[in-house]
């Protein structure tokens, strides 16, 4: 599976390989599946998660192109066959022949219970498969260490902290390109979702609980991430930068980022939590070693919510960036 | 529609399925002659209609029921640092609400056996001492729930403390109310008889009643038994 | 005195809550006078209010969905242009009161207009269909209408006394706790779909008891129509799933009021359980929606191409098939939450099983169409949209159902298409064609043909333009719930979506129209025979509208569409059968009971919300007091004397024989 | 319509109808006597087996529940009269359903439950960080 990473390149032809087939087989018009189609190829080179910059979001958008493609393989033949039926035998058609006795069919009864099913059972193998070989949880076997990073979903911006090289960075991530990224996620406050859509796999951040998530950059580049759980009023803001830099790039960033910034400890780490959206990304030149699991554990307390009773606590978005 | 012509059904329906009852000649609604308990013979009487809709709610209830013994099976381990079932329990406590209720279920059984012989004095006196099992019970839930309480153990101190409030608690309401339907029913049977919509009534709360004791043999088994052995 | 409530809770600051708000009381109040001077408020509550009677309970039913589907529709239309408004900027509806739309439209959707319409509908036709007189418990009944009214009450009040729950309209701990949701918005939520929940799962028992106890003289199971079985099914699903709401939300509440510990950050809570069980009753809350709509498609399809279902048996199977499997699928909505590998698999294929039975559906569809004659009827119309476009919005359903591909598209404008897909084209076209099917059986016309397939046509069309860029937006990566963006891959999909929109306020004013026309013109669109679409299955065997009786006499039945084979057998003889013995009817007296419940409900809920504490203890000892009173009523029912039945028996026969005399010598 | 009467239906019955079985008041409370004996027979076994060494530790829970599902038994079938007799069968359909919802809410939810704590355990992975 992680041979995904070789596969990066072919993924536009492979796609179009799956998905444009069928239509092409039945040039018969077909207003909703070939919009459908249309708007996945559109989407294949944008930024999304069909333009996977990864061995995960690879291995994720294939999956998925796999299984619209064998799908649709069954559905446009469907779709074409009730607009056909619709129209053949409209009331009008003195052409059609009525046939108010077939009601029944044995023949056609194995077969609408057998395709779904032969189309599942494929579906599920590959499910079956899927699930386990892309656990979020699952390392990356990678020859290279990879890079250690723990992520606390704060109300409403991301901490980052780098446990390895002892500082941290708020509403940014620079991981090292080609390596991969293990997260430890936590949240301080409410549920959220780590996501970086072209990276590949979310994840859930809760408080008192750790998740795990791989991930792996293929090249030098700069990705939208977010939240994908809703948090609260300042939820649309919870979005960061992730920049893959080269090796040496990394390295500078962590120097650069020893030199300024304050030092993320306790008392800072307590400010920090209070509720604020729109948050510019900065830097903390130290960290507390041992304040991810102080989280985890609950030995900080969970975030403060609003501290207003009742209606009226607003938040102001962020308008430019 | 004459109810001779039996081939008639065969010939006309497409489908050639659901035959081989022959009770078709029956009529509208009353004759359910061989009817199988599916209701096919048209309309069940009134009777069977209320005691299998009151079985069907208490069907949805103990599903209510499991979602909270859910609640409680993954919330037994988090005490938060709280005292824990074996702290808590009283074992003698239990066993005695756990007799009261049975024998209240037992007398519940006589006041129906004392209600199809149309006693009223023996139907009152059996709920009567229903009532007073479960008045009873309800006393000793209530003081190992002070008790509890007092010590510093009350439902927001823990997860753990929060599921078992709620579950033991949910019961504890389930027989209050089952206690006010059984004044209800008391009145009602020595104001109103032995009367079809009462008699109805009676066998609904019977139901009910009977059924608190089933989710209690869950609970004290699950949340007492297994909690103490933990 | 009035614990929390002051008048801070209006929200004198937001005009747009305040003047919706106040324009909606203004319309109330207005509807409220009229009824009053004109004096039809006697008839209202004698008729209407304390009517025990099915079919009324059904027609208000679907008037509260249809109202509420108006308020959901409004919220959506706020949110798209909010969205399409909100690009690098503000928009005009700042996050605290956008949240509050989307969990209100999510919650009003679902509980307050998907479910009423749904659950009208199966009011409505179910007793019809099975050939019987009311179901098995009419007071019952109205109680359940009564209270998910106070449900749909509640969340409207909301809107100008305090505020709505500003978490999703799945309020997921620890957001909706105390800690993170102060304010009263998640207590709205709570009671409202407590009380309302309560409603839907006595209607759940009063209808598996109906249809498995009270069918007419040899109705059995396997001639029962298929949205009989539809509606069995779902009932069945509300009876297992709606136990666990209460519960949980019951959890819920009882974290935010007395300090427990179940889904909480501190104490040993864990939010997850909450997710869990929501789910486990959230999954099959989309099936209970869905497979009424189903049953509706294959009572209109079935009778537009003028043929029996085909393969009756296997829909069956398909029905309760999927009615078991969508109890084991739940955890397809947290995937991402991280249960492993083992966990994830065996759910992601137990839902894709589901393609299965209702792919077995689709095909069954397709060949009852096949060799049939096919009238584009508006409600046929529908239900051929339905077709196609289900199953796309089912396709993408199983996508999600794949974990790798739902790592991506979890809580995605992807999802939010998805849903939509299924749930416009599934259930709302279902409504829509039910409501045209069922409407001249109820009132006695026909709603206007023209308008309605305008209405069809541009609902089609402004949902696809609305949803399918929603599709692409999702597959960029935008997540739902934003109150606004920066991602400028996006925007052109939001845009065009915005415009999608504009389309389906169209559509939505062309129902309206749809009504006002048919209701000025009914003399012409009237109906004499109660058979207006020459249908197959008992419902149209008596007048439109049915007289409260439905039936002056049980129908013996004698195969699985008893009423074509008695058209059928009418044609060939040439006459109807036989008239029967008259005999008196025993019904149901009309009771108040149900509004009262509700009333009392309403006023606790109120003040639970508020913390108005005696108020709260003074609704439950009213209450209790109404049981009471109820329970000591000693006459119970009212009987219709026999001439009475004759009379309008005769009446029906008589029309009949003029329709018998239009069809003399023709072929069935 | 159907009329307020007390007359027996042939073939259906609901639950809890103990006239069903035609029982005499003696031999009725003969059966209710059955019951409440077998009930505060397995309940004294329950209390007895927490208590006792006799069985192997793990395997109490098991025997409590297994003896829980036995008094349910009990119940049903002294108490509510529930039957396997056919006019019985809708009744019994019923439970069975009721039966499974509840193994399915209950064993999924724990079944997911302890995947996911089991998951994101804290102490594991401070373990697994600390190498
Ligand atoms: C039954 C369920 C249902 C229905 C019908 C709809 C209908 C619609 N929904 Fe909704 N929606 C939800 C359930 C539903 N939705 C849920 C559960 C959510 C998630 C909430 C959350 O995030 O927590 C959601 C969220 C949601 C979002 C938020 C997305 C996000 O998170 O970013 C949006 C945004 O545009 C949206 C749009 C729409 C639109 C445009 C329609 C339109 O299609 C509406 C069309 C309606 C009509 C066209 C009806 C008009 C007709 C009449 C009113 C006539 C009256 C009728 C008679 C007289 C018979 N929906
Ligand atoms: C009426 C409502 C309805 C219906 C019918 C469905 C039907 C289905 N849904 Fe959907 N779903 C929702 C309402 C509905 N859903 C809602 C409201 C949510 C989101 C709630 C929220 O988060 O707020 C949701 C979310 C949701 C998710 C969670 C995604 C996520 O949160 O990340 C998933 C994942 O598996 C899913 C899957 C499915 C599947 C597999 C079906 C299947 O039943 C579809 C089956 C139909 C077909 C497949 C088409 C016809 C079949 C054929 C033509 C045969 C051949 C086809 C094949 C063999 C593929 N749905
Ligand atoms: Cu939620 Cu761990
Ligand atoms: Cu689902």
């Amino acid at each position: 599976m992680r041979g995904g990473v070789g596969t990066v390149k072919q993924l536009p032809d492979s796609r179009s390989a799956v998905v444009t087939r069928p239509l092409q087989r039945h040039a018969v018009p077909c207003r909703m599946s070939a919009a459908l189609i249309a708007l996945l190829s559109v989407s294949g080179c944008s930024g999304g998660v069909l333009d996977a910059q990864g061995p995960i979001g690879a291995a994720d958008a294939k999956i998925l192109l796999n299984a619209v493609g064998i799908m649709l393989v069954i559905v446009v033949p469907t779709i074409i066959a009730i607009l056909a039926f619709g129209w053949w035998f409209r009331a009008s058609n003195t052409r059609a022949r009525y046939r108010p006795e077939f009601v029944y069919s044995g023949g056609i009864e194995v077969v609408v219970w057998g395709i779904p099913t032969l189309v599942i059972m494929f579906l599920g193998g590959v499910i079956w498969i899927g699930s386990h070989d892309l656990d979020p949880f699952k390392p990356i076997s990678s020859p290279d260490k990879p890079t250690e990073v723990q992520v606390v979903s704060l109300d409403w911006k991301w901490l980052f902290i780098y446990p390895d090289q002892g500082v941290a960075s708020v509403n940014e991530l620079a991981v090292p390109a080609g390596i991969p990224v293990h997260f430890s996620l936590t949240s301080a406050s409410v549920m959220n979702m780590f996501f970086v859509p072209q990276l590949g796999s979310m994840i859930a951040t809760m408080n008192g609980m750790v998740t795990q998530l791989h991930l792996a950059a293929d090249k030098p580049g700069e990705f939208y991430g977010q939240s994908a759980q809703f948090s609260g009023d300042g939820f649309s803001d919870m979005n960061f930068i992730l920049r893959a830099v080269p090796q040496d790039g990394f390295a500078q960033w962590i120097a650069t980022a020893r030199q300024s910034g304050s030092a993320l400890d306790r008392t800072s780490y307590l400010a920090l939590c209070q509720q604020s959206s729109n948050v510019r990304p900065f830097t903390y030149r130290t960290v507390d070693a041992s304040l991810f699991n102080a989280v985890v554990n609950q030995q900080l307390p969970p975030c403060p919510g609003p501290n207003i009773e009742g209606p009226g606590a607003t938040v102001r978005p962020r308008l430019e960036r | 529609m004459s109810a001779t012509d039996t081939s008639f059904d065969r010939a006309t329906d497409p489908y050639r399925v659901g035959h081989g009852r022959e009770w078709l000649s029956a009529g509208a609604g009353r004759g359910y002659v061989h009817a199988t308990g599916h209701g096919e013979g048209g309309p069940a009487s009134k009777r069977v209609i209320v005691g299998y809709g009151f079985w069907i709610f208490l069907l949805s209830d103990i599903v209510m029921f499991s979602a909270f013994f859910a609640a409680h099976a993954v919330l037994q381990t988090a005490t938060a640092g709280g005292p824990s079932g074996r702290e808590l329990f009283n074992w003698w406590s239990i066993v005695l609400q756990t007799f009261l209720l049975l024998v209240s279920s037992f007398t519940c059984g006589l006041s129906a056996v004392a209600t199809e012989a149309r006693s009223q004095l023996w139907t009152q006196l059996a709920l009567l001492v229903t009532g007073l099992l479960g008045v009873g019970f309800l006393a000793l839930e209530g003081r190992d729930f002070a008790g509890m309480v007092l010590q510093g153990a009350g439902p927001d101190r823990s997860a753990f403390l929060s599921s078992l409030f709620a579950v033991v608690g949910l019961h504890g309401l389930h027989v209050s109310a089952g206690l006010l339907w059984l004044g209800t029913m008391m009145a009602q049977i020595f104001v109103k008889g032995f009367r079809a919509d009462i008699l109805r009534r009676m066998v609904c709360f019977n139901l009910f009643w009977h059924a608190l004791d089933i989710i209690w043999v869950a609970l004290f088994t699950i949340v007492y038994l297994i909690g103490l052995g933990r | 005195m009035f614990g929390k409530l002051t008048w801070q809770a209006i929200p004198w600051d937001q005009p747009i809550p305040l003047v919706a708000g106040s324009v909606v009381v203004l319309i109330v109040l207005a509807v409220l006078a009229w009824v009053v001077i004109k004096g039809y408020l006697p008839y209202l509550w004698r008729e209407w209010i304390t009517s025990v009677d099915h079919k009324r309970i059904g027609v208000m039913y679907t008037l509260l969905g249809a109202v509420m589907l108006l308020r959901g529709f409004i919220d959506a239309i706020m949110m798209r242009s909010q969205q399409a408004a909100a690009f690098r900027a503000a928009g005009y509806l700042p996050p605290e009161h956008y949240d509050q739309i989307f969990s209100a439209h999510g919650t009003i959707m679902i509980f307050f207009a998907a479910m009423p319409i749904v659950i009208g509908l199966m009011n409505f036709a179910v007793p019809l269909q099975l050939g019987v007189r009311d179901v098995a418990f009419p007071t019952l009944n109205s109680t359940s209408f009564w209270l998910t009214a106070t449900g749909a009450l509640l969340v409207n009040i909301s809107l100008v006394i305090g505020e709505f729950a500003r978490t999703g309209w799945l309020v997921y701990p620890p957001l909706s706790g105390l800690p993170y949701s102060p304010g009263v918005g998640v207590d709205y939520y709570l009671w409202a779909l407590l009380i309302s929940g309560v409603g839907t799962l006595m209607t759940g028992i009063n209808f598996v008891t109906t249809i498995l106890k009270i069918r007419a003289p040899g109705m059995s199971y396997l001639r029962m129509t298929i949205f009989c079985w539809t509606a069995l099914a779902a009932n069945l699903l509300i009876v297992a799933a709606f136990p666990i709401l209460t519960a949980t939300l019951a959890m819920l509440a009882l974290d935010r009021y007395l300090d427990f510990h179940f889904f909480t950050n501190e104490a040993g809570g864990n939010m997850m359980m909450f997710i869990n069980l929501i789910w486990a009753w959230g999954h099959p809350e989309v099936y209970i929606l869905v497979l009424p709509a189903f049953g509706i498609f294959s009572e209109v399809i079935s009778t537009f191409s003028g043929k029996p279902l085909f393969n009756y048996r296997s829909m069956v199977a398909a029905t309760m098939f999927i009615c078991l499997v969508s109890y084991m699928v739940w955890l397809h909505h947290f995937f991402t939450m991280g249960a492993g590998g083992n966990v994830n698999a065996f759910f992601g294929i137990s839902t894709s099983i589901i393609a299965v039975g209702t792919g077995v559906k689709i095909y069954n569809w397709l060949f009852t169409m096949y060799g049939g004659r096919i009238r584009f009827a508006t409600p046929m119309l529908w239900s051929m949209g339905f077709l196609v476009t289900f199953v796309i919005g089912g396709m993408t359903g199983v996508l999600l159902a794949v974990p790798p591909a739902d790592f991506l598209l979890h809580n995605s404008l992807f999802l939010v298409a998805h849903f939509h897909n299924v749930i416009i084209g599934g259930v709302l076209f279902a409504a829509f064609a039910g409501i045209t099917y069922w409407f001249p059986k109820a009132f006695g016309f026909k709603l206007d043909e023209g308008w309605g397939k305008i209405a069809f046509w541009l609902s089609l069309i402004g949902f696809y333009v609305v949803f399918m860029p929603l599709y692409v937006a999702g597959l960029l990566g935008m997540t739902r719930r934003l109150q606004h963006y920066d991602v400028a891959a996006w925007r052109p999909w939001v845009l065009v979506a915005g415009i999608g929109i504009i389309i389906m306020i169209c559509a939505a004013a062309c129902q309206v129209v749809q009504f006002v026309v048919s209701i000025r013109r009914r003399d012409e669109l009237r109906d004499e025979t109660g058979d207006p679409w020459d249908g197959r299955s008992l419902e149209w065997a008596t007048a439109s509208p049915p007289p409260p009786f439905n039936f002056a006499v049980l129908p013996d039945v004698r195969g699985e569409e008893p009423y074509w084979e008695i058209k059928r057998r009418a044609i060939e003889t040439q006459q109807l059968s036989a008239e029967p013995k008259y005999e008196p009817i025993e019904m149901p007296r009309n009771s108040p009971t149900g509004f009262i419940t509700a009333f009392f409900c309403t006023m606790t809920g109120f003040a639970l919300i508020w913390h108005i504490w005696w108020m709260v203890g003074l609704g439950i000892v009213a209450a209790y007091a109404v049981f009471v009173w109820f329970a000591w009523r000693d006459v119970t029912e009212y009987s219709i004397p026999a001439e009475e039945v004759a009379r309008f028996d005769r009446a029906r026969r008589q029309a009949r024989e003029q329709w018998l005399a239009q069809h003399a010598g023709q072929p069935a | 319509m159907s009329h307020e009467t007390n007359a027996r239906d042939p073939g259906d019955v609901g639950p809890g109808f103990m006239d069903a079985a035609e029982l005499t008041a003696r031999e009725g409370i003969a059966r209710y006597v059955i019951g409440f004996v077998l009930a505060c027979a397995l309940t004294a076994a329950s209390f007895y087996v927490l208590n006792t060494s006799l069985i192997w530790g793990p395997g109490i829970p098991v025997a409590l529940v297994v003896l829980a599902i036995a008094q349910m038994g009990v119940h049903l079938v002294f108490f509510l009269h529930i039957t396997t007799a056919p006019d019985n069968t809708n009744n019994v359909l019923a439970l069975a359903f009721g039966v499974l919802i509840v193994a399915l809410v209950i064993g999924g939810s724990l079944w997911i439950m302890d995947h996911l704590n089991e998951n994101m355990m804290p102490m594991h992975q401070m373990m697994q960080m600390q190498r």
